[in-house]
């Protein structure tokens, strides 16, 4: 019988939690942060997957953390997340070869071979207003549900620009903007636009050409940033490739997490059985 | 009578101050800036009339000699119960705001499910409501929109788990409903208020109610004197987009040192940190500004950046100097950039840090980083004047304090509870020389 | 006690100290011992460090205020887009941390540390300044010329300070001086470069930093007593990814930067900080004209870097090349000081080589005062988890 | 014929000149390869035109194409480009606008293309980055590429060994260089003639800066000089057109002078004239006209600025000298503003404060160009000291659109200006 591992994700956002069988997924669970402490949400998904898949925690052979999962005592190893997102990512997708995670922070793009071995990647660095957290707290701001982010940016007709570096000060942009009557639309599309084109430029920089580019973390499934991430990647003529998005694309870096859980779980046993031989 | 206007239109909060003709301040305001500017100049300006109002109330009850001793303590009750009206009105705008939006979300099944339970918040915001404004009750801030925020976060998630509903949902209705509510004035209402605020007040203190006539007569006529709009001058970061002609708008900094000088007439250096900037100011011995910097294109190390730190540590913005007011030690925070300011926490707790001492370097941060704003603009001279927002934590402060010691020696710091009000005041103070010393004609204020 | 095991200990504990020293006590314990002694600051990146030493002075290095210092008064000086150590050293100076200097001297490193030279003019009118321009043409008769004019300026301003002229005999034994403590550096990074788990590099860092503050003499002893301390003791072997670190030659990323690259599982096998001690790359001529020896030694026998000029296409990388091959190395780190316009606008033009040798590369930014680790770990901790996951697959 | 109508067409004249110059200039080098001439790229500081054109080179200014790139709104686009390319985002824009435009297919400002250049002359005067610039250009393109490192002042002054070595590599390294790429031999007699007609030139651009000495200022002495230095600073010094424009453009000046008039700008002429001036650092040129509208919509006229003299210092008496070509060249490039040292450089602040009457010092920092801004807080602080007279402070950038915030910039522009006259107010009292 397979063994029993779990992954969890700790992002700065939302706390994502998956078991599995071996390859076989069994349970997973999200829960945002809004203001509560990631490491009780960490144990609390942990006993909630436990319990959908109806096991106790003496089955699990490994927790696997990744993202900001350090200081998770109950874990058995941590994984660096972009090791982990590349593996989640073509879990989800085989013909994935890129993953673009864009978390609350930071934004990620992962070039990956059809193994998910990374080839290379990039991060974005300061200044954090095409992040994840940026567009939350504007979506709050304009009383907007983070679920409905995406479907009403994509009835943008004339997105308007962010252009201020500085997320508190492109806060005051969106400010002014409300102020001249902007469409909410509008301004989320903008958003977006300038969230793709820094994605857009991550991508480039890792030198990717052609091939699937699977969005992963929080905002993967915002149909308004997958939209105007295909838009710039017309626009800037990298035609070879396609941005998708996967149902389960928020749950990439914790089912890489489980799934190296497992390769280093069989490997440790593999040096135990030796030892004792 | 005539009344003299400031209305500083700041990044995260407006304020206005009304003076009389004798230069004396009957009134502050002070809101949350928001989306709609002529929204947030009109709430503080209202606030500030009805500060205005107390103000005046206490004068003639004072004159009535009806309440002698008890006061003081009569018009803070009046004002707690003015407060609680107020905010009953939002609230039940608010609710029948949420109503209509539950009607219009998407919820499918559990639409009903989320209006019941919003049924039951609000009953129990409804409820609680008093003790938000009984006397000695601590609130983490006076904006509607963080009062009822805060409490209908703590009370929803109770509900929902009660209900087995998605909290986020309730969270939803919540964030689309509060935009529209926050965009209202209430200014019809203000009269009706107190009024009704009286009532309570002669229930909370009963001692009072014998002399109910000697009150009432006096705090009836205050609410019928009108208070005339003479000149409105506004300053701030968005002054451009008040409904002001040109001559009506002074630069921020202008103001800064003015109100500064008004209020400390030795004032040589002004440090003003608000939302979004940091500003350094020299001004002479007749307030006139010398010289000024501010911070550039990068807000790190401004107010904001407490409040993203209150956010993350799930803390009211009040909450924070008195928490790092208790450190026994302080944790070196390089840091300033706002948003970063939460992942430098979490790495500072992950360390095993503890909460106070990283909140006495974060406040720290900011501070260094007025000092160098500071010191760019040509150092510290005595007096020193400390104003805007953050003048009111005591742990800034008490880093403000240490390091102007250690660079500059000792010399006289002026801050006052009332600062983050300087600017308004400035603008005020430059509204009454308009009219009074260049005889400029009370023109008409706000274009349609 | 002294047993031979905490022997590495005790040596990386005083260089720990002297790097914590924002107040220069072994500069001014120098300067006490003898009556008359001068001591004369310079800038990351290469300056004659002989001439000073032959003039009887300690050369100082001065390496920015680290993430220690709270900078106040620098900060005033410097807009948000510029690098760190320009702002950390006006701190130090404006503070008096400097004052047991005599004088500075500005190497030839970016328009920032040029312009920091005539703000230090300003600013302490009383001190010996000058901006140490070096040449950008590699021939003997035009930019050598130069160079030795430039040079001998340094020569007689020095010697003036001193109150006697350096002398050609002084100068042939400064240079055989740094001719041993090249070399001792030069057997440190080879013995880093073999055993890297004996030698890890937070520690040989500090042991290089204590060169900025101690007599040549003593700081080459220092490195021959670590080397041999190492020696005595087994530490744990890690199955960790080589690498050679590129970028950090002026501006120096904090001590927990360069071990959060060791925890998150690389070895650094090569770098570029203190790039000043390794600038002449071999012996430089110990008889003959001393002038004549020094110039040559930079014309034709000193590091690359990104604050000079590459004569001929073909010669960009050569250096960061060799590096890799000789070290063994397994990918390349570039750590780049934000807004460091030499290394951040070389970067693109080593990538490109190292990609056409199909040698790994990540990269990121630091500054001197970065206080979150964070971002770091994960990007080299993936460089790292890429390069052991799958070098055998 | 009445003289309002001659005037306009007066006026016309050295702007239309300008254009025509340009144009033609952007043709040439569309059209090099099919008139076999070989294309040279160069730097606008310490720029040798009079030698390029001895041996027939169209000549390219990546800086001047990336600043008309700029005015016509396509750098944004171009800067993205190059850091895609894997360009940070903390290095120089224009470098990355060059690149951008490389990249692009090398379409230059005007629509036409433009050729890769057969020769980089590297002259490596007061920038670090020109160094890496044309390292990253030649590694890309491969181009020829020949250095000529022009020493920095360090010390305030030129000595005798750094002109001789910038006089040596002209002889030993640059001209060899251009003589091997154009396959025209060096003739020092056509050198010096062009020379003769720079200093022509040279004269009248000096009277035109210096007209804003007058009050009012006939001129602005930043965003109208920044027309003015445009053929000086680029590929016409030398030329008798560049001869011709200057003669033209003092006889305007002169005339404005005569009638007591305000600058032109693009809104119109300054009616009056509220606030004079000094500007240092370069302009941005992404907004240049809302920016230059800034001041002219509230009487400010820039009267001396320092950026008009980033192609050499010709206002305290400097001349190319056709007597000492190659030794004249050399003290040409070391002179140039961003190759002087702090001192200098607050020197001549302080002095064209006095000179010219400013009410205060502005200082436009650009996050671009760290030759111009790192320490420029030290020169707002001596400036102020000395002189008694405020300064401030704003930051834009040359060429990229995202640095350039109109409401921060307005914001202060507005503060400073209303602290002048709250000063002067108080001081009339």
């Amino acid at each position: 019988m397979s063994e029993i591992t779990i992954g969890i994700d700790i992002g700065s956002g939302a706390v994502k939690t998956v078991l599995f069988r071996g390859e076989q997924w069994l349970a997973k669970r999200v829960e945002r942060i809004r203001r509560r402490d990631p490491l009780e949400l960490a144990r609390q998904g942990f006993d909630e997957v436990l319990e959908e898949a109806k096991l106790k925690e003496k089955d699990v052979s490994y927790t696997a953390t990744t993202g900001e999962g350090e200081n998770v005592k109950f874990a058995t190893g941590h994984f660096y997340s972009m090791t982990t997102h590349a593996r989640g990512g073509v879990y989800l997708n085989p013909e994935a070869r890129a993953v673009v995670d864009i978390g609350a922070l930071n934004g990620r793009a992962i070039y990956i071979d059809e193994r998910g071995k990374v080839l290379s990647y990039k991060m974005t660095s300061q200044c954090a207003s095409g992040s994840g957290q940026f567009l939350e707290n504007i979506a709050r701001y304009l009383g907007v549900a983070v679920e409905e982010i995406g479907t009403l940016s994509k009835t943008s007709k004339n997105p308007e620009k962010v252009s201020s570096i500085c997320a508190v000060l492109a806060e005051t942009d969106v400010i002014n903007m409300v102020s001249r009557a902007i469409a909410t639309p509008d301004i989320l599309k903008g958003i977006h636009i300038s969230m793709a084109s820094r994605l857009v430029k991550l991508l480039k920089v890792t030198g990717i050409t052609k091939g699937t580019v699977l969005l992963t973390g929080g905002l993967a499934l915002d149909a308004g940033l997958l939209a105007a991430l295909q838009e710039e990647l017309v626009n800037e003529k990298i035609s070879g490739l396609t941005a998708v998005s996967h149902p389960d694309s928020i749950h990439a870096g914790a089912i890489g997490a489980a799934l190296w859980g497992a390769f280093r779980h069989r490997k440790l046993a593999e040096l135990q059985s030796r030892a004792a031989a | 009578m005539k009344c003299f206007i400031g209305i500083d239109l700041g990044s995260t909060t407006t304020k206005a101050v009304v003076i009389d003709e004798s230069r004396s301040v009957l009134g502050r305001g002070i809101t949350n800036s928001r989306s709609n500017y002529d929204t947030a100049a009109s709430i503080a300006k209202q606030e500030a009339m009805v500060a205005a109002r107390f103000h005046l109330f206490r004068e003639a009850l004072a004159k009535g000699g009806a309440l002698n001793g008890g006061l003081e303590d009569f018009i803070a009750q009046l004002e707690r119960d003015f407060r609680l009206e107020q905010f009953l009105e939002q609230l039940a705008d608010l609710e029948q705001v949420c109503g209509r939006n539950v009607a219009n979300a998407r919820f499918g099944d559990a639409a009903k499910g989320v209006a019941a339970a919003l049924v039951e918040v609000f009953k129990r915001l409804r409820e609680e409501a008093p003790t938000l404004f009984a006397p000695g009750a601590k609130r983490k801030s006076d904006f509607f929109r963080d009062i009822a925020g805060s409490r209908y976060l703590a009370v929803s998630e109770q509900v929902a788990k009660d209900a087995g509903l998605r909290y986020d949902m309730l969270l939803n209705v919540f964030d689309r409903s509060i935009i529209e509510v926050e965009n209202r004035v209430y200014a019809d209402a203000v009269k009706g208020h107190l009024l009704d605020a009286l009532e309570r007040t002669f229930v909370a203190l009963p001692g009072t109610r014998k002399f109910a006539e000697k009150i009432r007569n006096p705090i009836q006529s205050v609410i019928d004197t009108a208070l005339e709009e003479t000149y409105v001058v506004g300053t701030g970061y968005g002054r451009a987009r008040l409904p002001f002609s040109k001559e009506h708008i002074r630069s921020e900094i202008l103001c800064h040192g003015l109100g500064a000088h008004v209020m400390y007439p030795s004032t040589a250096t002004v440090l003003d940190i608000g939302g979004q900037d940091t500003k350094a100011i020299q001004v002479d011995k007749h307030g006139i500004v010398e010289s000024f910097q501010m911070n550039d294109r990068c807000a790190a190390g401004c107010g904001r950046y407490l409040g993203y730190i209150a956010d993350e540590m799930n803390m009211g913005l009040h909450e924070l100097g008195p928490l790092a007011m208790k450190a026994t030690k302080t944790v070196r925070i390089n840091s300033t950039c706002t948003v970063f300011a939460g992942a430098e926490l979490r790495d500072r707790l992950s360390l095993g840090e503890k909460r106070e001492d990283i909140m006495a370097g974060l406040h720290r941060a900011i501070i260094l980083r007025a000092m160098s704003i500071l010191a760019r603009s040509g150092g510290i001279r005595n007096e020193f004047t400390f104003t805007g927002g953050v003048a009111k934590n005591e742990a800034a402060v008490k880093a403000l304090t240490g390091l102007v010691r250690e660079n500059y020696g000792e010399l006289t710091l002026n801050i006052n509870p009332d600062s983050i009000y300087t600017g308004a005041l400035g603008g005020a103070t430059f509204a009454w020389r308009a009219v009074m010393e260049e005889g400029k004609a009370a023109e008409h204020r706000e274009a349609a | 006690m002294s047993t031979k095991e905490n022997r590495v200990t005790e040596i990386i504990s005083r260089c720990s100290a002297l790097f914590e020293d924002l107040e220069f006590g072994a500069v001014k314990k120098w300067k006490a011992a003898a009556p008359g002694r001068k001591a004369i600051g310079y800038m990351p990146v290469y300056v004659p460090h002989e001439i000073v030493h032959a003039a009887g002075m300690l050369p100082v290095g001065i390496f920015g205020g680290g993430d220690q210092l709270e900078v106040i008064q620098g900060d005033a000086y410097y807009q948000s887009y510029i690098c760190r150590i320009p702002r950390s050293t006006v701190e130090l100076g404006l503070t008096g941390r400097l004052d047991c200097l005599d004088g500075m001297l500005f190497p030839s490193t970016c328009d920032v540390i040029r312009n920091l030279s005539g703000m230090w003019q300003i600013m302490f009118k009383n001190k010996y300044v000058r901006y140490v321009d070096v040449p950008q043409d590699y021939d003997d008769a035009v930019g050598g010329q130069f160079y030795i004019h430039e040079m001998q300026q340094i020569r007689e301003d020095l010697g003036k300070l001193a109150g006697r002229p350096v002398t050609d005999e002084a100068l042939r034994a400064s240079i055989v001086v740094y001719n041993a403590h090249r070399k001792a550096i030069r057997d440190l990074y080879a013995y880093r470069a073999a055993k890297p788990w004996q030698a890890p590099t937070a520690e040989v860092y500090l042991l290089l930093r204590a060169g900025c503050v101690l007599p040549p003499e003593e700081h080459t002893r220092l490195v021959h007593d670590y080397l041999a301390a190492c020696e005595t003791q087994q530490r744990p072997k890690r199955d960790n990814a080589r690498v050679v670190v590129t970028g950090p030659f002026c501006e120096q990323p904090p001590l927990g930067l360069i071990k959060s690259i060791e925890m998150s599982g690389c070895y650094i096998v090569d770098d570029e900080f203190m790039l000043a001690f390794r600038w002449l790359m071999d012996e430089v001529e110990e008889t003959g004209d001393p002038m004549q020896a020094l110039s040559k030694a930079f014309l034709h026998r000193s590091a690359q870097s990104s604050s000079k000029y590459d004569a001929r296409k073909e010669d960009k990388g050569r250096f960061l090349l060799h590096q890799v091959k000789s070290r063994g190395a397994e990918g390349v780190v570039f750590a780049a000081p934000s807004f460091c316009d030499p290394a951040l606008l070389e970067r693109p033009m080593l990538q490109e080589i190292l990609a056409r040798h199909k040698i790994p590369y990540t990269a990121f930014k630091y500054a001197e005062n970065t206080g979150q680790m964070a971002p770091i770990r994960e990007q080299a901790g993936t460089f790292a988890d890429s390069i052991k996951l799958w070098s055998a697959a | 014929m009445n003289t309002a109508v001659k005037k306009q067409v007066q006026k016309e004249d050295a702007m239309w000149l300008q254009k025509e110059l340009i144009n033609r200039n952007y043709h040439e080098l569309a059209t090099a390869r099919e008139h076999n001439r070989k294309v040279s790229a160069t730097f606008v500081p310490g720029n040798l035109n009079e030698l390029l054109m001895c041996f027939d080179f169209a000549r390219s200014l990546p800086e001047t194409n990336a600043l008309q790139n700029g005015m016509r709104k396509k750098s944004g686009k171009m800067i993205m480009d190059a850091e895609r390319d894997g360009h940070s985002e903390d290095v120089c824009t224009y470098v990355k606008a060059d690149l951008g435009m490389m990249l692009q297919g090398q379409v230059g400002p005007t629509g036409d293309p433009l050729p890769h250049p057969d020769i980089l002359l590297l002259s490596y005067t007061g920038c670090f980055t020109f160094m890496k610039w044309f390292e990253l250009v030649r590694q890309k393109y491969n181009c020829e590429t020949v250095m000529l490192h022009v020493p920095y002042q360090g010390d305030g002054k030129v000595s005798p060994a750094m002109r001789d070595y910038v006089v040596k590599q002209l002889k030993e390294k640059v001209i060899p260089s251009l003589e091997k790429v154009s396959g025209v031999k060096f003739d020092i007699d056509r050198l010096r003639q062009y020379m003769r007609e720079s200093v022509k030139a040279e004269e009248n651009l000096v009277r035109v800066l210096q007209s804003a000495k007058q009050r009012p200022s006939p001129i602005d002495g930043y965003f109208g000089a920044v027309y003015y230095i445009g053929p000086m600073f680029t590929a016409f010094r030398g030329m008798p057109e560049a001869t011709r424009y200057y003669d033209t453009l003092w006889a305007e000046v002169e005339q404005r002078m005569r009638e007591k008039k305000g600058p032109v700008t693009p809104e119109g002429e300054i009616a009056e004239e509220k606030y004079r001036l000094v500007v240092e650092g370069p302009p941005n040129w992404t907004s240049f006209r809302d920016f230059w509208k800034m001041f002219a919509d509230e009487g400010a006229v820039v009267v001396a600025s320092t950026y008009a003299k980033v192609g050499g210092v010709y206002d305290f008496g400097f001349r190319h000298d056709p007597e000492r070509p190659l030794e004249s060249l050399a003290e040409y490039c070391l002179g140039c503003y961003t190759n002087l040292n702090f001192p200098q450089r607050i020197d001549m602040i302080c002095r064209y404060m006095d000179e010219y009457q400013a009410d205060g010092l502005l200082i436009n920092s650009i996050k671009s160009c760290n030759s111009f801004s790192a320490g420029q807080l030290l020169i707002l602080r001596e400036v102020e000291k000395r002189t008694g007279k405020p300064a401030a402070f704003i930051e834009t950038d040359l060429v990229d659109p995202r640095y350039f915030s109109a409401a921060n910039v307005k914001n202060r522009l507005e503060s400073y200006f209303q602290m002048i006259k709250q000063k002067r107010t108080a001081g009339a009292h």
